[in-house]
């Protein structure tokens, strides 16, 4: 299973704060998981197209494109961090 | 000048401080705390950042703070660690709101001691900044026209670059 | 983006608060004092000089601060007034002590106000390397070897030169 | 007549603050005022030899060699300074 969490405004897009899913098959990076999830459609395929400013972490710690992905992580998305 | 060795190290371990708290702080208490204990200090730095009544152009009635519990913590210790890297600082505070805050509500306080100024300065510029890059905080801000989530700004990151 | 004016001008005068004192100050209370009243402070960089144990190699029981009554207001006035030309700046608060102070007891404050961080850590750095170069104070350290004036530092120079 | 203030170290070598005197015939700047000091001999020939690290102020301002002093000014020397 991976736990995937939404802040800000995609929490607020996607209507969830987070959500379990199984490790889908062929997933194995940020990258991948990415592809996947905009495979469900709008607002998803929208808010993670590429180019758009969203920032990925993977348990807790800031990932990229090719950071990997595995069963029992912890995904988190969210917008270029704005506090101070 | 004599031949006396060089001077000591701290008498006390260092201290970082990192807390993420609804509650408002007291920069005079944070500061006297972080600081006792140690007659090695020279010099203290310290930024609070405060909630204006106006940003990009728009009057702001307040904002609400939402962050990444977890993960928050473990960003400002990482971006503590690299600063204690590049300078030699002795003790780093970082506080940081979250939750509804209204102008002139305080949000964040960074506090750096050291030996000297210089380091004292320059840390907890980078601290500021880094935490402004680094640290999952995010603003949403009440106007006129509703609510809004506050955009990054370009400035912040070129403030981050500027320490590579 | 949107089509509003730019940022109204700070709602009250600006403060500049230059005090010489052997008393000690209370960081927390001049921060709140300085930037009462405005909601356009964004950002409030402070700093603070702290008597140390050790300096030039030489334990330090103590020092005395003396200066020169009437030039030192002029030269933080001035100082100040040289910080203001330079950024945009809202508040500025340069507290000075003097008489006999002892390891960590705290000898200088300088506070800086303004709508954006950059400009008050700049500005605040700035306050502190003219006063160090400047300002018409001496410290007389009681070392083991008994009393001596502390010299001036070609470092503190240097950190002046900076900003020519 | 000139008021003559000393701080800090040279305050203690000539074993004084403060001291009133006429404005010396022919001097007109801070130079030929520090030069008619060095007459007195030591410790005063000693402390403001050129090339020693002396300030001085005129009315509370820093001056420099070439600073004009008139009668009634004020005139501080003193070390560089080491506040903060």
């Amino acid at each position: 299973m991976l736990q995937l969490l939404y802040f800000a405004r995609l929490r607020e897009r996607f209507e969830r704060d987070a959500e379990r899913v199984a490790l889908p098959a062929g997933v194995a990076d940020v990258a991948g998981l990415t592809a996947w999830l905009r495979e469900r459609g709008d607002p998803w395929v929208t808010e993670l197209a590429p180019g758009r400013p969203v920032r990925v972490a993977v348990n807790q710690d800031m990932a990229d494109a090719a950071t990997p992905v595995a069963d029992g992580d912890e995904v988190a998305f969210f917008p270029p961090v704005t506090g101070g | 000048m004599n031949d006396r060795v060089a001077e000591p190290a701290v008498t006390r371990p260092t201290r970082t401080v990192i807390r993420v708290q609804t509650d408002d702080f007291d920069v005079g208490a944070e500061m006297t705390a972080l600081r006792a204990g140690s007659a090695a200090i020279g010099a203290v730095a310290s930024f609070v950042g405060v909630c204006r009544d106006r940003n990009d152009g728009a009057d702001v009635a307040g904002m609400t703070l939402e962050h990444y519990p977890g993960m928050t913590e473990r960003a400002l210790a990482k971006i503590a660690d690299e600063a204690r890297g590049r300078w030699d600082v002795i003790d780093i505070a970082m506080v940081h709101r979250v939750g509804p805050l209204r102008p002139t509500d305080q949000i964040v306080l960074v506090i750096v001691t050291s030996a000297h100024r210089g380091e004292a300065f320059a840390a907890c510029e980078f601290l500021m900044d880094y935490l402004k890059t680094r640290a999952p905080f995010w603003k949403q801000e009440a106007t006129p026209d509703g609510l809004r989530w506050v955009d990054a700004r370009t400035s912040d990151d070129a403030a981050a670059e500027r320490w590579r």
